[in-house]
């Protein structure tokens, strides 16, 4: 009985109020999902954590919703939220890079595309953090780097089981060769982090690309993805346009890195947080057969 | 023979050709000629200075990947003796675009490991034009671990366009083995030293390429995408790589300033190429003088310091109440 | 529907098929049916008794690889509550012939690990027929040194007739996979527990097939190698694998008294498959036994004893001067 | 330059006396080499390692001349010779194992087909150990487990750089499940010896396969083969009968080993010992930069 099978006996969820389905109605009350194409209720879309009711495609969440959906209600003390983007190389091409640093905070509400701090996950204190596709295509510059950092350091220090959920493009280009490092830094919180024997759970949501899942996200003792998200290094366009060929089918999806070796398993966000606990009951560190 | 030469190169081999043309040349005059020569000499040689030293970021990249710029294997028989080829990663293959294995820097017993590039189409195929697959950054794991546990100072030459982005690539596991190279170099008690001979091609490049002490190249660059890869994002094509190469700030120069690299080495005008035996020499020199300042640390402590190093790479600001703390430090120390 | 059989069963597969006729069979003399029925029931268990109480070791052979046997699955799915299957080796591939992951052995959480055979030809071709590739090895080992990080005893079902031997098995480096399962598992300082519960088949079998407990069903078989492959080399040809199971000492009654393995776990007549709750049932309490007898043992001495127990796997004599000493400690100790 | 190119360059030996070599003469002075078909004068081989001067093929080396070829003349001492097979499972088939012995026993003068002990490489203390194929196939079973073992331990409690050179073709059949658990034995003691930080070079001569290719001789830091050494876990006759299919040519040489990353180096036998001191020089844990 592989996990996946065990999920996939669950119930389905159900749509709310189905009869309303079809009707044609303003925007904001519907979304059309892009797994069936239906139009989907928004209000119910929310309370099934943006999981479409028909076809389990997983719309994307934001880190605040990514927080908020693992850690036991009013638990999250949120750490290093002021912590700012600056502008080192003083970027500019088509946009400026501090234009669209204020587009990206207006947007998401966030100074950086990462939400970092502490929680509770059924009663158990972990570190946790989640980034945000929304900014700036959940890239990873300096302060994501560092947040990422001070999260998995304050695991270290307080002994705390580490939990992040990943969700990017890579690498900030626009701070260049400072976001590239930010690579080796988070790698190396990972490699302290791993001498305290506490456990570190990556979760990949859609997408997971480039300089992210080459490093802290690929590095976690369990990696979990959302079903159907695309996880790899290179982007496929990247890479169709260097082989000159057609991308087969499911190339780079949560399925295919499965079946690949990459990752542990694959979890309907509805069953996440459940796993999550049952995972931490296995992996902390309370010694042989008690 | 027709030499290789990037467009903003033409002008200075035309000239140049000329000039062979004219030694060539039997004339009876003598005496023109042999002025005519010294003439084009002169202009030859001011052109090259106007050519070669005020290089445009876009430039140098052309220049780091000049096919004629000498690459890993070059520089590991330059500079070190006695090198024993080590192979394979133990997995899946022996990946031909990394290579790497013991040599002798002085009387110090080292591991080296480098991207290595071919030098013509028939080598390049072979060694994926040193654009690395998973095994390659796995063999460099293991040559890693080797360093660390027969207690080698670890040298890398850092020389790709990238990590290879392929179907096989991606299948193997690109990412992970690039991961699992961040982490292990992070923590290896052992002196780490890295030089940038030619291309720094984003987390392909960084999998081998950090440490105690990052030396690079004068017309070498390091960069977070390659400008063509940057240019296809901002500008939507190809085209624009010159202008991504001026904004990613991905000279040596440039990244000294910025605190990213510790050392650069000059190259003479036109690039390494144009004189390679002074090049090693100039970065051996450096890899010995690197190697000797380390050698001093306790190695406990080196690897903390090399955390240190990483931890302060970052430009952000805190506010906290009414006070602003900016982290600049890549800027200021180091 | 026809009932799968060896040839020894064969007379005893018939004796119950007319059994079940007459059993169907609708008739005026209820009497004499009913005195048929138990006196054809007195038979077969005669005959049962007699078919499965002296098997020779190639029925046993047989038996541990009987297609309705159940499978490490299954015993995870009994044994066990809570299990949470982990996959890939984070390398290449996910390996479906072995299967792994968290689970709890009543309170007692700890990680499993098996040989994973299909229940009917679709699954035994996913499978591969519970034979491993080199990507099974290496996501074993991953599972160890997860186990080994969050001290989880880590148990294992042996079930496999061998490492699978094929082109691309021997590509992706089979026989270092293997090796390096191994060197962790000797090293492991946790628990390890081992359960034969089909065929252990060769170094595929051992990889992850020994520890500080080797527990065996009755009619499952422990070799060197497959009856098969040792007939073809002493034979030359398929021909005498019920001869070579005879010499190569395979069964679970001759291996504990060679004191390779630790305990027996009886079967119902027939085999596991007559009797899989009961077999789950004896097999958890033998691991649950084991378990708390582990421990108690401080974890460094467990990986010492462990050595031990290993190190003193031998027979063989050595002549000093007059005196000869003959190691069979594996007959006597334990 | 890799290495192998830089011993493509070496000088090739050149045949002893080339004008005789086509003569017809009586066995035992001439022998027909494998590699080129040609008949090879027996002294001229002797004195060339046994290696072809014509073709470079590498003929069979026993135990005793690998430990001589690799250790400096007059330092080796061998340990453990006396250590003597048992009959644990009385094992008979075509062949009683204790006959299969005596001749094994005959054939090569060793009590078993692997031979220990301690000496000299360039004036460098090492434990080294040769397996010998000419006894039962290099087949391992308790003496050679045994023997290994102890050399391992040896080398790790007096700290001495480890050298093996194998050729077998797996575990010893005729012991049973006992033969099996060497392969365990000898790789525990492996992981006891990695701690010491002290170096181990395995050597794969042909052919090396089985039960020895998967543990020890797979186990060391750098692992180095004789060229064209048939290196693999199952043999090549067992492979076709499973995959119902011819093998490739070239399959599992040492060169397949080296392209997909099994081995370190291919080295010629005439070159072996100068780059085993060569290596040895590098691994002395001397600790960094003197
Ligand atoms: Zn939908
Ligand atoms: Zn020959």
């Amino acid at each position: 009985m592989p996990i996946g099978e065990w999920f996939n006996k669950q119930k389905k969820p159900t749509p709310n109020n189905p009869s309303l389905e079809k009707r044609a109605v303003p925007d904001g009350v519907w979304e059309k999902c892009k797994g069936c194409n239906e139009p989907v209720y928004i209000k119910g879309l929310e309370k099934n954590h943006k999981v479409c009711p028909k076809c389990d495609y997983h719309f994307p969440f934001s880190a605040q919703e990514r927080v908020n959906h693992l850690t036991d209600p009013g638990t999250f003390d949120e750490l290093w939220a002021d912590l700012s983007p600056e502008d080192p190389l003083h970027f500019v091409a088509d946009k400026a890079y501090i234009d669209s640093l204020d587009i990206a905070r207006d947007k998401t509400g966030l100074n950086d595309a990462v939400v970092c701090g502490t929680g509770q996950v059924n009663g158990r204190q972990v570190a946790v953090g989640a980034m945000d596709f929304g900014f700036i295509g959940g890239s990873m510059g300096s302060v994501v780097g560092e947040k990422i950092t001070r999260l998995i350091e304050l695991a270290t220090d307080d002994r705390l089981p580490l939990i992040i959920t990943s969700s990017s493009g890579g690498a900030r280009m626009q701070e260049g060769m400072i976001s590239l490092m930010q690579m080796a830094k988070t790698s190396a919180a990972v490699a302290r982090f791993n001498k305290s024997g506490m456990p570190y759970i990556a979760i990949l949501a859609n997408p997971t690309t480039g300089g992210v899942t080459a490093s802290f996200a690929s590095l976690a003792d369990i990696i979990i993805a959302e079903p159907n998200a695309l996880i790899g290094f290179a982007g496929p366009r990247v890479i169709e346009q260097t082989i000159r060929q057609k991308l087969p089918k499911g190339f780079q999806t949560a399925e295919f890195n499965l079946s690949h070796g990459m990752i542990d398993m694959i979890v309907n966000r509805l069953e996440m947080k459940q796993i999550v606990a049952r995972l931490l009951d296995y992996l902390e560190p309370k010694g042989v057969a008690q | 023979m027709k030499r290789f030469a990037y467009d903003f190169e033409r002008p200075l081999v035309e000239l140049e050709t000329k000039l062979d043309e004219l030694k060539r040349l039997e004339s009876a005059d003598k005496q023109d000629i042999a002025f005519q020569i010294k003439y084009l000499e002169d202009q030859i040689q001011k052109l090259r200075v106007r050519t070669y030293s005020k290089l445009t970021p876009w430039q140098k990249v052309q220049l780091a990947r000049h096919p004629e710029r000498p690459r890993t294997a070059d520089y590991i028989e330059a500079i070190f003796t006695d090198f024993i080829e080590l192979h394979g990663d133990r997995i899946y293959r022996d990946d031909p675009a990394i290579i790497g294995g013991f040599a002798r820097l002085g009387d110090t017993r080292v591991m080296v490991v480098g991207h290595q590039k071919g030098r013509n189409t028939k080598e390049n195929v072979f060694r994926n034009f040193g654009m690395p697959h998973p095994e390659g950054y796995r063999k460099a794991r293991r040559l890693m671990r080797l360093a660390n546990k027969f207690k080698l100072p670890f040298i890398t030459f850092v020389d790709t366009q990238g990590a290879y982005p392929g179907i096989e690539a991606e299948e193997r596991g690109q990412a992970t083995a690039i991961a699992e190279d961040l982490l292990e170099l992070s923590a290896l008690a052992v002196p780490v030293i890295v030089a940038v001979i030619g291309e720094g091609g984003s987390g392909g490049a960084l999998a081998i390429g950090f440490g105690d002490r990052i030396i690079m190249l004068e017309n070498s660059y390091y960069s977070v995408i390659t400008p063509e890869g940057c240019a296809s994002i901002l500008w939507d094509g190809g085209d624009g790589a010159d202008r991504a190469a001026e904004v990613l700030g991905l000279t040596a120069d440039n990244l000294l300033k910025l605190g990213i690299i510790d050392i650069i080495v000059k190259e003479p005008l036109g690039g390494a190429h144009h004189g390679p035996a002074l090049v090693a020499r100039d970065l051996k020199r450096e890899l010995e003088k690197s190697l000797k300042e380390l050698g001093r640390v306790d190695l406990a402590e080196l690897v903390e310091k090399r955390y240190s190093k990483l931890r302060n790479v970052g430009f952000y600001h805190q506010e906290t109440g009414l006070a602003k703390t900016l982290n600049l430090n890549t800027l200021t120390s180091e």
